[in-house]
């Protein structure tokens, strides 16, 4: 099993989620970040003093599915996640060892 | 490119506050008419026409002699321009604020801001006289320019017991929230500028005329006060002034400025409701100086409709959130708001001259046709009126000049058996239908004008990038919350 | 099924909606009684009688001619209804919303909306007439259904100056007020329509009687005014009437109701205390209209409740938190707000007849009482007042009532040497006493009742799951923020 | 030790408590002095002479015979209290909450209620009489201690028609706001117990003496009342006596803190800048209460007073966010709020002395100075006023009051032509540069006494990690805010 | 030692924590997500829109076990854990390589 | 490649993030978290009743860095996070096996 963390646009979100699911994607946990990479921040002002504030907000995807997906998931992400300019984010892959249904006790491919 | 920018933005601030200065000083300069002496009683009269004159001052009668601000009538009246203040400031940011995404709920704040700021300037400079200074029938003159004149003391066109420069201050929170309203239709797509500047234009081709219209003493609109008002139609707290106004104002606006990014694909959900729900309390509250103070006086006549506010907006606010029960069991706090908000807007015209009885069957309307209005037509039509302006406002303003025309009553408010006792109760709702039409055209001819205009300036919308990043962030440079500890 | 189900909302609604038009029909067909001519200087009276009765006007005393409503006086009265009106929404809203968990603040804020809704309703129709119509000593007749003959003019029964109908609106709010205090101990863990369902029942039952024999004219509680009074008890904005009913009822219901899932074993935070202090301070503002409009004038009865309104508050405010620093070192904003609301509810009874010394004394036992109440006696207890109705309310409203036997002085308000001249400073405590017990059997009496009645009819808790789920997402279909790009 | 701490607390408590009690027990066994007969008419009077009563009830004149309240009067002041009142809680607790980080946003609104119940036992004890009884140029006496014999009816040295109880606690609301602004400046890094022992030091060494001197019939700086004054100054609502105190004592105090832990190293953001918007409506709103209510009645005066704030109001509000257009193209909300707060400033010692068009120049002035005292001076004199206090309230109050020395006119205020005809519009702004030189010195030298005072006897600041960690954990031992299910 | 990343409904927190705390676990990091599975979402309605919301709230804890510890710590995820119902959630295994504690430096196992 | 999982005090976020940006690192993502761990928590008191919050807020960084850059990269999390008290929190460090640019679907050490 491979756990898939991608670092999205916000907005795309719900692009994103679509084309999980389409290519069969059935569980995954989303939380709202703050990126920093090439996009650079904003300025805020504040009664006159400028703070450079280097976050962006982004939505982190973290997902594990069974080996045989991983293919098929990262095309779905890259397609739906694009918009072609700086920002996009990243999509990282790790090897899971082991899952476990909380509800059923079942173990490996079975759980997610 | 950038610094010529510059320089053409400081040039135009630095006309603008030149001019305020200069306006200023030269009226100070020409020095304020000097009330007279503060004590009436210095002319002698004959006591039992002091004791009259007294009485005038507890019936809100016409005084002979004594002619001041009467203590009672001015309390209220300085009470109620607080409160409609308050209305915008914070009641309708937070009503609007919590609607919209949390990206963009300081842009709303800014826009409520952004009117009292630039109307209070309009309003002291030329707006008021526009609107009360005699004029013709659709402007007034510009004797109260500069507030000149405007002081302590009542003008007995509008209350004869109300400083006048306190009556102006009251009208001026009218103008205030009128096209603060707008926003709410257009909210989360128009650029700040172009928002500012196409009010700018607003108050001068639609607000100022058509208050004069209602409510300027030779207004021609104005049935209850000018006898040769041309459409004798009733308007008591701004039906048409400032609902139908702006509620179609809005609808065009929109439709101009088409749909947000994202619209109908994703959902838009209100950032915070509990905002939401706070606005719309302050709201409520404040109204109660929106309508029972446009009697411009503590009387019987504000007595009523502060009954009537009460009513319309209890009942309508039990009706909205049961109709959503009906339809899918779950009444919502939003409906609970929507409710009361329309009850608010649909009573308005009439407070002043319907009974009590009559507000709750205006309140049970007010609960199901702008509920309509919102759930359906809107889906139906497919316009994106992001925070339902047009729906709450737009519809609700135009169903309550209207109804005011079948439910207004001389028993409740003796000046409609002056100038209107021909009418009221028969052919009334004909004058109302004429005013609206009226009003209507106006508002929705001179918001295509206006916005026009102002695309071929500053353009409208933002890019759809900055659409997406907020608001907040793009005109305005900040965030609405920063939770965690470092930004973001 | 639920096919079925959904017509029999249908039903239901319609069915209320309909008789609601009807009856607002029926009383626009009546028409209401017209007004006499505004000027009631059109009788002939001679100069010094018009001059008393301007005078009566200043001094709020009983004129013999001039049956007009005074400005100085509706405009207080318009103020402190609006004053009333903000201590539920927003007010009480913001201060029990922000102590309960995220996932229920609008639950708390549904109710709140759902009394102001539904009371206005029943105040309209019957509720009104119920408590201040002349009936028998329990409870009032019908004469005012559908505010029949509640104009614009005085009610003398209870304040010469002030129209009747801005009375009935203040007193709509008090209605408003009490039933939406109850939901603080049951909040959490009762389904909506359960609590809907008890608060009609609890208006008839419970809330109508009780504050007709407090302040209905011919009411048996009524000491001040009613010299047939069976209990000579005295209550000045609402001790027994609003806190001790409310307060009972909430401890009878909470216990009935159960514990919410989980308490006791995971830590229930307020989800935010910066709204329950901003409710706080809008409690405290409001209450102004609560206490010093009860003075139903704007004289000196008014003006010595606003200071003793303002003195056992602030003291109270120090004591609470002062209590937490000696005892862990911190004082909390959570003290601050419950201390100010404590102080707030033990002067209500004794506001208008209290010196201001006797409400610094007042003060200081408003915050000792009630913080042993509510930090020593709850836990002891162990029941589950999730925010501390009966800590603050019940406990507070019983200790007001009796301290305002031992405190009353005819020295600040000369109506107490009246009928009661006999009797205070000597055994008006007995009397107080009195008044407490029937209000407390009332209270808990009518609670069991309507609390088994609605259980069997409605069921009163939502299942398990749902409540871990908040009821926000299942009463309400909403969720109180949506601080995220995408829901959630 | 910790144990001896706490015996040390429960002492100072029960002291305080004790002392409270006991002095309330005293008061309320001396009695109140009983208030005349509620109608003055009981004396022979001849009519003209009763009618001339009336009369003055009604342009706020000097009756001869009708000693009392006046309805009209009474009621507006008892609304401007409760505006006042508005403006500390949750005004200013929301606008200074709103700017700070989450973490210390409790510790603000705890300082706020702190002021609200600290001050509201010291006005009782002795604070009112301090200021307001008659004593020498410096310090009233204490004829008025424990409010003894501040009754409903008027005291004539304040206004005519305003029952003094009511008088005295609307200028406790002036007491409660004052030291309040000053948690401003230093938010963030200073400790609460430390904070109270300041500001405790500080109602008496500065607040009490100066409010006498400015508006103590017999004070020194009274220009406009009392003949005698030494400095023949005016302040109509409080620029020195409020702004110009606690904005001169925020800036020593900020400065003798020191600043924040990582100031200027990592951004301090607005942790809500929705809540700052929120208090700013709120504070402008209230303000009405402040500046039209020191009027001391609903007159002309006021009506001056109201029309003048809302001009200066609006038009700084949109004067401040212009320059941040024009210098960096993004009109913030932070601008929006300061220059409306700045405008309330800086017209508030003039507003019952300027016309109408004085006001418009000073809000395009307080849109401009304070603009560049906030984004220029600070930075450039580097010290940490956290919430520019000083900035907007210290810069802001100097201006306010020497520019009343050049706008005050007569001709809205006819007080002036009394004991200041010779000087208004000459030497006027001359008296005011003496009186604001006195407050300065006053205003800094107590600071700096109390200040290490305080540092000795408690300690000025929390630990670095206690900083770190945030106020509100540490004194309070509460978080703002529990959006997450299980704390934390 | 291993990453053991769980995901739990959020009102299981405090049961998970004092089992975890019984099997001798001395530290873990939680964060609110939202989470996408079998649950389904819920229908929210604003102004007669319906929107459908499809993620729900949960709680998500990463704590770093030795390998020895990962046993019993999976036991009491699922016993702590588990209601039996659709939604309890997912417990995910992945190996860490190296582990530093800032304060001192400390490398490895000591390190959690 | 490496997941750098670091947990640190939220404060020290800004004088950590310079300092891996002094050493070469390009992008990060930061959540707010909670923690438990040797700090314990602190009580809080409401209306008498004294609630243990277990958990104290951090802050917690992923970043992925190519294997050469993981010695430097740690070096800098410990100068910078450290103030030496109890609480300055851990550094995982996880491999990763595959990594995508989402803008350019550029694979492995370029993507990050
Ligand atoms: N090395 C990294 N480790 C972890 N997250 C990263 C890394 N680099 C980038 N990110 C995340 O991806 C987001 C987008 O990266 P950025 O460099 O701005 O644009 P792009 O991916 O288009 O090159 C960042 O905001 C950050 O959240
Ligand atoms: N493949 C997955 N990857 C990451 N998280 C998942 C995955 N599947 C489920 N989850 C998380 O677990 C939660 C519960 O899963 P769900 O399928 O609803 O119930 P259950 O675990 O009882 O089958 C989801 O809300 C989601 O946060
Ligand atoms: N085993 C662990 N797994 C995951 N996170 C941990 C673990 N141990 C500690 N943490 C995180 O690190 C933070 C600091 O740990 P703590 O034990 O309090 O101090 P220190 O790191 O100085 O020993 C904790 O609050 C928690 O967020």
């Amino acid at each position: 099993m491979k756990l898939i963390m991608a670092i999205i646009r916000p907005h795309k979100l719900d692009d994103v989620k679509s084309a999980l699911t389409e290519v069969g994607v059935a569980g995954m946990s989303v939380s709202e970040i703050r990126g920093f990479g090439r996009t650079g921040g904003k300025t805020e002002v504040y009664r006159g003093s400028a703070y450079q504030v280097d976050f962006v907000p982004k939505v982190r995807i973290d997902l594990v599915v069974a080996d045989n997906q991983l293919h098929s998931v990262l095309d779905a992400l890259e397609k739906s996640g694009k918009t072609g300019k700086i920002g996009d984010g990243k999509v990282f892959v790790l090897n899971v060892e082991e899952a476990m249904r909380i509800r059923t006790g079942e173990r490996g491919d079975d759980a997610i | 490119m950038k610094a010529l920018d510059r320089v053409r933005r400081l040039f135009v601030a630095l006309a603008i506050l030149g001019m305020t200065l200069t306006l200023a000083s030269v009226a100070v300069a020409q020095a304020d008419t000097p009330p007279p002496a503060a004590s009436a009683a210095a002319t002698p009269a004959d006591l039992a026409q002091r004791v009259a004159d007294l009485e005038a001052y507890v019936t809100n009668g016409a005084p002979k002699a004594l002619i001041t601000a009467g203590p009672g009538h001015n309390a209220w009246m300085m009470t109620s321009s607080a409160l409609v203040l308050f209305m915008t400031l914070p009641g309708l940011a937070l009503f609007y604020g919590g609607l919209v995404r949390r990206k963009n709920v300081l842009s709303v704040v800014a826009q409520c801001f952004g009117c009292a700021g630039l109307v209070t300037i309009l309003w002291w400079a030329i707006g008021y006289s526009l609107v009360f200074a005699p004029g013709n029938p659709v402007l007034g003159g510009s004797k109260f320019a500069l507030l000149a004149g405007v002081t302590s003391l009542p003008n007995a066109d509008y209350g004869a017991w109300v400083s006048q420069n306190v009556f102006a201050m009251y009208q001026l929170m009218f103008a205030i929230i009128t096209p603060a309203l707008i926003v709410g239709a257009i909210a989360e797509r128009m650029k700040y500028t172009a928002i500012m500047a196409f009010i700018l234009g607003w108050m001068f081709l639609i607000y100022f005329p058509l208050a004069h219209m209602v409510w300027g003493v030779d207004g021609m609109l104005n049935g209850v006060w000018n006898a040769k008002a041309s459409i004798k139609a009733i308007d008591f707290a701004g039906g048409t002034v400032v609902h139908m106004s702006s509620g179609w104002s809005a609808l065009v606006l929109s439709l101009i400025l088409g749909k947000r990014e994202g619209f109908g694909q994703r959902p838009f959900l209100p950032h915070s409701l509990v905002l939401t729900a706070v606005g719309t309390g302050m709201l409520w509250v404040g109204w109660y100086g929106f309508n029972a103070g446009s009697a411009v006086a503590s009387d019987g006549i504000a007595a009523n409709a502060f009954t009537t506010t009460t009513l319309a907006t209890g009942v309508a606010c039990a009706v909205w959130p049961a109709l959503e029960w009906i339809t899918r069991r779950q009444p919502t706090v939003l409906g609970f708001c929507s409710g009361a908000v329309a009850g608010l807007v649909v009573i308005t015209p009439g407070a002043g001259f319907v009974s009590p009885s009559g507000a709750v069957a205006i309140g049970v309307l007010a609960g199901v046709v702008p509920f309509f209005a919102c759930t359906k037509l809107k889906n139906w039509l497919g316009y994106d009126d992001a925070l339902d302006t047009f729906g709450v406002h737009g519809v609700g303003g135009t169903m309550g000049a209207l109804l005011t025309g079948f439910f207004a009553t001389p028993d409740v408010n003796g000046n409609l058996s002056t100038n209107l006792s021909g009418i009221v109760g028969k052919s009334l709702w004909l004058e109302q239908l004429k005013a609206m039409g009226l009003t209507i055209v106006m508002a929705t001819a001179g918001t295509v004008v206006l916005a026009y205009a102002v695309k071929a300036l500053f353009g409208l919308r933002p890019g759809k990038d900055e659409e997406e990043t907020g608001l907040d962030a793009t005109d305005h440079g900040e965030s609405g919350y920063h939770y965690e500890e470092a930004g973001g």
